[in-house]
């Protein structure tokens, strides 16, 4: 094994004769100090190489060849390798990055780089308490120091009030350390454990003060202002050094002194930590300035662990795994917390609004990405699955207080990471970067550590299966060719997508499983021909897009927990990424991946309040085995019902799916909102035994599928754009779907699940369709558009066949789907929602008849006179999507009974629904009736086919007259396009029900928001910037620790 | 108002955190074990009589090399602070004839002093800290003497790092010698007569180097603050 | 005891300056009460009733047992603590002089030592 | 006896010079006061059986942290003052 004091000594020697060194040259002395770092990193890891093969391996040294606690004993085991590795590996990586400040600084500097992290790895080994005070002296006052090579003003203040805090925090530690010897009479952590636990008040406060010192060292709120303004001003390398190192080290300390702590102790400290986690990151909201911002972050980041770390403990896990999951959190940080400390360094932007700069740089945007996305807890990234475990462990222990808490901030930091995300990726700039080596390579190294980490993490853990690793790695191989032609690319994808679904996803799936497999990757891979009309590479769509779709299926196929929460991760972040792509997508996007996370938080919540799965069988295979009670029934049903855009949580939707680019709002709107059907279905059978349509719970769903059937409807009236009236149209149908579930009865899932498989086809269709209009006319106003019926007439004949499908008149499938989902409310005895449903139906003509009318027919506009029938590629979906709805609307059974078949496994079929060749026969006590597609379609088409004739053969006699030009007679109107007359088509409708679509959830969420907002403005005001008011700060949260702690 | 009550709170707070220990307070009349086997062995396998010597140098001897780091860390820092961009020329007039006198006479016997005190830390109070402090005290009465010490100045910086590096390697002496165990023990030399100067293993020379260390390490502290921080 | 009372009232003290003190240098001159009140303490926590030095000369009892080794009768002090105190005052003047450098700098920066002056950087 | 007598004396002297490093004005005398704190202090350690402390204190404590300060302070001549 390796000594460790030969790593100090190393250090130390290195650090004396730097000075001389420097003399020789000073780029001698910088790669001396790399050489240094890399070896006692590598030291770490032949360590941890050692130790994996010799487990049994004694770990501790003594010096001074007597033995502890006579000596002072070094230990360096398992988690001491991987610290020693990782820090110096990033102290090297900051070593290199402040490459260009060691030149201009000279010797000192590096030689006080060198010591920080002496201290750190002091810190890391030693398993004697006074010897730790030492290196943590070494530590902060080496870390003092080094703050003065960027010695302006303000760092300079910082450091002194750095300085002061410091000072504070280490006497306190140092009494502490000295009365608890009173009591213990050993300064060795091992012997200090074996002993029989001291119960007086003085060793109490002993141990409070000691435990506190360490604590304020970890900055936690509100007595950390003083590392907030360090952030803020210190050489960028340095903060990274502060929050990766520093802390770290410090981190570990607490982590050794934890066993020596009572109960009461740990529990008040860690409540501390997750204050600090919530009120950092809920501070962070309204910080503009970047490095304040991370500063914000990387305090509730250690509260984080510092929560974790004790939660853990006090749940009573064994250490092993309290160490695993707190080493995933601790990870992601280091990795992700530095690198974007150096990425702010490399864009010199402090202004989070200009960091639009990277846009010019795909390459550090996606580094920016990684490091953003890890740190809240994507997969698959080690943060991800430390926050399931963790949220897992505490269902499992009740534990909800913490869990509330945890989910609290972790939607905080989404929030404001997302934010930057947006402004780094959607931003205005043209300006360009300057980029030396020595501050990128850190940052490549880092973001590549992290992803190869994250892979390694992912495929030791057990419970995932093979099938969730495709979607990360489809999104990592089509990232590498993303600069081939689009078209390639298509292809590619279409047939790695059909290959995987054909002969991995669909064999192992029930019949229930099959179909919604098809409605999601079959919906989606008919889809992506459009994604192949763009010219050229089109970068960034297809590691996005093909990630989704593999996401998708894995959704289904999910046997897991962990294996669905996973999937719709990865299915989230790559709709997210999709959105992003919008022009002016940036708030939509933000929007989507917010409510998202809110509803994944409320699943992750209901997980760990349900029962393990039976691993092999699929999650919606278990319903006779497991039983789930109503609370994670409902935390469930709300993140699907997020996810389907439920009236009161739909806030999304609109702005998601009309800023997306066309494509991608045609599969969020046809296919991505079905997982969430399929969520919802999977609640519905988990719960069945319990539950029947006359429960209150299903009434409510009902009613919330109503009243979203209904105010999207009544939504989609009053939009003057299309892709709005189509989100609108969108939520509206799936509302319908929520009714025909909340029914359970066989016939309601039945129709819920022919509406779902329609939606698909006919909200494809009409979404492919209109992507031609806006791409050929450049709009996406109704009132601008006209005419263009001569045009793109295959464009009007699609958006015809859709809205008849969509609208529910023969002799389309829609009027099959509609049918269906009445005689099944009525079937129940539902009258009042089977009328508001009805209401709804007859709204969506209005709005319908607006989209085909004012687009298509009327006049054409001056401006669109040249327009052109759509590319082949947008096309292709649209003929299949026609001959799909065909297929169905003539043959409805060809659906109808393989669903009928797929619900029997879960609600057995009724003896009174039958089918007759093409004739569905019901005839039920209370319902009777039937429905032959065929024959509705022969009729349909005779009713249609007579007037044609006639009116073809008036035609003939008709006139063509030119387009008149109207000239204005008078003044031209100030917004001449208020004048069309579809603009604000429904004015006399609003007038009369205009106070029903209101925009209330508008007006709560803005509340909402800006309640957050002005709450984080007010928490920021105890930052006042004056070092004595943070001393004294820290004094007070000392008492009040205390006085919680209640020692008698 | 409401600052100095809260300051007002806050002191009487961290009194009251005090309380219960001093409330449970008294004077031990007897030693525990640690310590009695502290005294013990100090005496019996090292042969030093100075106990704290005995603690401080060869026991905790990490500490004391953490020690001397963080006064390295300090000159290191208060250099790096108020570093001067070029050597500027001293313009202060020079010292009276019997300053200049006293100060060339005395320097040499209070740096003596000095190393008398490191030199006798294993056996009488005093060691490698107070030594050095004393060597500086002599430099300092040098620079308000301000006898020109431009020869002292790269002398300063050479056995700063030089005395920290033999410190070291003394102490890698022990791990070569001694074995893995015994980074930093001193008895790789013999133990010699109880009470000589020339005994209980490498200690002396350990707290001498310590003494030289710190002495230049003291000694640059000064230098740097009487020069610094008049350039920005 | 008396000791430890007077250390402790030194901290306080020291703390009291820090806390209400503007000036930079008085501050950190808090700092360094603070600091000598801290050994103190540590000091009066290793003190034995009635112990001399630990340092074994003629001042201390020894005898002679049967293996040839010294056995100490004579009382001394904890020489722990003692060994702990010198290494935290010279932590302490590390700590000091860093500090007053700080001060030093900054005063050519901002031309001012009152730390109220200095509170740029904030919420 | 007189021990104990010297040891309250020493008490009070450094309890009362710190009260005064706090409230006087000037901070050259808080200065003062301080290092007759750690003098006192050393001393006491003397009479706790504590001579390596004592020595270490008086040259360190009281005297190099003392040159320290008035060096410090010549740099700031004019600010030092509230």
């Amino acid at each position: 094994m390796v000594n460790p004091m030969l790593l100090l000594a190393m250090f130390l020697i290195t650090a004396f004769l730097i000075a001389l060194l420097d003399k020789l040259h000073r780029k001698i002395s910088i790669y001396t100090i790399y050489a240094v770092l890399l070896i006692a990193s590598g030291m770490g890891f032949w360590q941890l190489n050692t130790l994996l093969y010799n487990p049994n391996l004694s770990v501790v040294v003594f010096s001074a060849g007597f033995s502890a606690p006579l000596s002072i004993s070094l230990q360096f085991g398992v988690v001491e390798a991987v610290l020693v590795a990782l820090l110096n590996l990033f102290g090297f990586l900051g070593a290199s990055y402040l490459y260009r400040r060691f030149l201009q600084s000279g010797a000192q500097a590096i030689a006080l780089y060198l010591l920080v992290l002496l201290g750190a790895n002091g810190l890391v080994l030693t398993r004697d308490i006074f010897n730790s005070f030492v290196f943590l002296e070494i530590l902060s006052i080496a870390t003092y120091a080094i703050i003065a090579v960027d010695q302006n003003k303000n760092s300079l203040v910082a450091g002194i009030k750095y300085m002061l805090a410091g000072g504070i925090s280490s006497t306190l530690f140092l009494i502490g350390i000295v009365l608890a010897y009173r009591y213990t009479g050993t300064l060795n952590i091992d012997t200090w454990l074996s002993l029989s636990p001291i119960k007086t008040p003085g060793y109490t406060v002993a141990l409070f003060l000691m435990a506190i010192g360490v604590f304020i060292e970890l900055k936690p709120f509100p007595a950390n202002g003083w590392a907030l303004d360090l952030y803020q001003s210190a050489d960028k390398g340095v903060a990274s050094l502060i929050s990766s190192v520093n802390t770290a080290a410090i981190l570990f300390l607490y982590y050794k002194l934890m066993p020596l702590f009572t109960p009461a102790l740990l529990e008040i400290l860690t409540g501390a930590g997750l204050i600090s986690f919530v009120f950092g990151n809920l501070i962070a909201l309204r910080q503009k300035n970047a490095s304040r911002l991370l500063g914000y972050s990387s305090t509730a980041q250690t509260g984080l662990l510092v929560f974790s770390l004790g939660a853990l403990s006090l749940l009573g896990l064994p250490q092993g795994m309290v160490l695993r999951i707190a080493l995933g959190l601790f990870i992601t940080n280091l990795f992700a917390k530095s690198g974007l400390f150096w990425l702010c360094g490399v864009t010199k932007r402090n202004n989070l609004q200009d960091w639009s700069v990277l846009r010019s740089d795909s390459g550090l945007l996606i580094i920016f990405g990684i490091f953003a996305v890890a740190l809240m807890g994507f997969p698959p990234f080690p943060s991800f699955f430390a926050k399931w475990q963790i949220i897992q462990i505490f269902g499992a222990s009740q534990a909800w207080m913490w869990m509330a808490g945890l989910l609290i901030g972790s939607l905080l930091e989404v929030v404001y990471l997302m934010r930057w995300l947006g402004f780094a990726a959607k931003g205005e700039s043209q300006s360009t970067l300057e980029k030396p080596f020595s501050k990128l390579f850190p940052l490549m190294v880092s973001a590549l550590g992290l992803a190869s980490v994250s892979y390694y993490l992912t495929l030791m853990y057990p419970q995932i299966g093979t099938n969730s690793i495709y979607p990360i790695m489809a999104f990592i191989l089509f990232g590498l060719i993303d600069i081939l032609p689009v078209k390639l690319k298509g292809v590619l994808a279409i047939a790695a997508l059909s290959l995987w679904g054909w002969f991995v996803l669909l064999p192992p799936l029930p019949l229930m499983g099959q179909l919604f497999a098809l409605i999601l990757v079959g919906g989606s891979i008919v889809q992506i021909f459009a994604f192949m009309r763009y010219q050229g590479a089109a970068e960034g769509f297809f590691p996005s897009l093909t990630m989704l779709i593999f996401a998708l299926g894995n959704i289904v196929l999910a046997s897991t927990k962990l294996q669905f929460f996973l999937a719709w991760e990865l299915m989230t972040l790559a709709a997210y990424l999709l959105i992003l792509k919008g022009k002016k997508a940036r708030v939509a996007a933000l929007l989507f991946i917010v409510f998202s996370s809110f509803g994944a938080y409320l699943m992750l919540a209901g997980f760990s309040m349900m029962p393990n799965t039976v691993e092999g069988y699929l999650i919606i295979l278990q319903a006779n085995f497991m039983a789930i009670d109503w609370l994670p029934a409902l935390l469930l049903g709300v993140a699907f019902l997020i996810k389907m855009g439920a009236v009161g949580v739909h806030y999304w939707l609109p702005a998601a799916y009309s800023e997306a680019d066309d494509e991608t709002s045609s599969i969020l709107s046809s296919v991505l909102s079905k997982a969430g059907v399929f969520g919802l279905l999977m609640v519905l059978i988990l719960i069945s035994r319990f539950v029947s349509s006359s429960s209150i719970s299903m009434m409510a769903l009902g009613w919330i599928g109503v009243f979203t059937a209904f105010f999207g409807a009544l939504m989609a009236v009053f939009q003057e754009d299309a892709k709005k009236l189509l989100a609108y149209s969108s939520m509206s149908q799936l509302g319908y779907i929520v009714v025909g579930l909340s029914l359970m009865t066989h016939l309601g899932w039945v129709s819920a699940l022919y509406l779902a498989v329609n939606h698909l086809f006919f909200k494809g269709l009409i979404f492919m369709a209109m992507a031609a209009v806006f791409l050929r006319t450049g709009t996406r106003n109704m009132y601008e558009m006209g005419g263009l019926i001569k045009k793109m007439p295959i464009a009007f004949i699609s958006v015809l066949m859709g809205i008849i499908a969509v609208s529910g008149v023969p002799p389309l499938s829609g009027f099959g789907s509609k049918w269906f989902i009445y005689t099944s409310l009525l079937e129940q005895g539902r009258y009042l929602q089977t009328a508001l449903v009805f209401f709804s139906s007859a709204i969506a003509f209005l709005y319908l008849y607006r989209l085909i009318h004012t687009v298509f027919l009327g006049q054409a506009k001056p401006n669109q006179k040249d327009v052109k029938e759509a590319p082949i590629w947008l096309i292709i979906p649209q003929g299949i999507f026609i001959m799909a709805i065909m297929a169905i609307s003539v043959f409805p059974n060809i659906i109808t009974k393989p669903l009928s078949l797929a619900v029997g496994d879960y609600i057995a079929k009724p003896e009174w629904l039958n089918w007759d060749g093409y004739n569905l026969v019901l005839n039920s006590p209370t319902l009777h009736g039937n429905w032959n597609g065929n024959l509705v379609m022969y009729v349909t088409m005779g009713v249609f086919i007579i007037p044609l004739i006639w009116l073809l053969l008036v035609n003939a006699r008709t006139q063509k007259v030119k387009q008149f030009n109207i000239v204005f007679a008078a003044e031209r109107p100030y917004k001449p396009w208020t004048t069309h007359f579809a603009y604000n088509m429904f004015a006399h409708y609003e007038k009369a029900l205009g106070f029903l679509v209101k925009p209330r959830v508008t007006a709560f969420y803005k509340g909402v928001a800006e309640g957050f907002h002005s709450l984080s403005a007010t928490l920021a005001r105890i930052y006042t910037g004056n070092g004595q008011t943070y001393m004294l700060h820290i004094f007070l949260y000392t008492i009040f620790l205390y006085l919680l702690l209640g020692v008698k | 108002m409401i600052k100095y009550l809260l300051v007002f709170v806050a002191i009487i707070g961290i009194g009251y955190i005090f309380l219960p220990f001093v409330m449970e307070f008294s004077t031990p009349t007897k030693l525990n074990p640690l310590a009695t086997s502290y005294v013990q062995g100090s005496v019996n396998e090292l042969n030093m009589p100075n106990v704290v010597t005995a603690i401080v140098v060869t026991y905790r001897g990490l500490d004391t090399l953490g020690e001397v780091t963080v006064l390295f860390l300090a000159t290191a820092g208060v250099g790096f602070l108020l570093k001067r961009k070029h050597d500027m020329v001293n313009h202060r007039r020079k010292c009276s004839e019997i300053l200049c006198t006293g100060a060339s006479l005395l320097t040499p016997l209070i740096v003596l002093f000095g190393v008398y005190i490191f030199a006798h830390g294993h056996l009488s109070p005093g060691g490698g800290f107070q030594g050095g402090v004393v060597i500086a005290s002599g430099f300092l009465l040098l620079v308000m003497a301000n006898i020109s010490f431009h020869f002292s100045h790269n002398l300063i910086h050479f056995s700063e790092s030089i005395s920290g590096f033999i410190y070291v390697l003394l102490g890698l002496a022990g791990l070569v010698l001694l074995g893995a165990n015994s980074f930093l023990d001193p008895r790789y030399l013999p133990a010699g007569k109880w009470l000589d100067i020339v005994s209980t293993g490498a200690v002396p020379i350990i707290y001498s180097i310590i003494g030289i260390k710190g002495g230049s390490e003291l000694c640059s502290v000064i230098d740097s603050l009487q020069h610094g921080g008049t350039e920005l | 005891m008396m000791v430890l009372i007077c250390g402790l009232l030194l901290m306080l003290i020291g703390i009291w300056a820090m806390l209400i003190k503007k000036n930079i240098i008085r501050i950190i001159i808090g700092f360094s009460i603070l600091d000598t009140g801290t050994h103190l303490v540590i000091v009066a926590i290793g003190y034995v009733k009635h112990a001399t030095a630990p340092i074994v000369d003629k001042a201390v009892n020894i005898s002679q047992n049967a293996e040839g080794g010294i056995q100490v009768l004579g009382k001394v002090v904890d020489p722990v603590p003692s060994a702990l105190v010198l290494t935290a005052i010279v932590i302490g003047l590390a700590v000091t002089a860093l500090l007053l450098s700080f001060a030093v700098r900054l005063y050519k920066v901002g031309n001012s030592l009152n730390i109220n002056d200095y509170e740029e950087l904030k919420w | 006896m007189p021990e104990i007598f010297a040891l309250i004396l020493l008490i009070v002297i450094s309890l009362g010079a710190a009260v005064y490093a706090v409230f006087t004005k000037k901070t050259i005398t808080a200065l003062i006061a301080s290092g007759i704190i750690s003098l006192s202090a050393s001393i006491i350690y003397l009479l706790m059986a504590a001579p390596d402390v004592a020595m270490t204190e008086a040259t360190i404590g009281a005297g190099l942290t003392t040159v320290v300060f008035l060096y410090a302070m010549k740099h700031v001549k004019g600010g030092e003052d509230d």
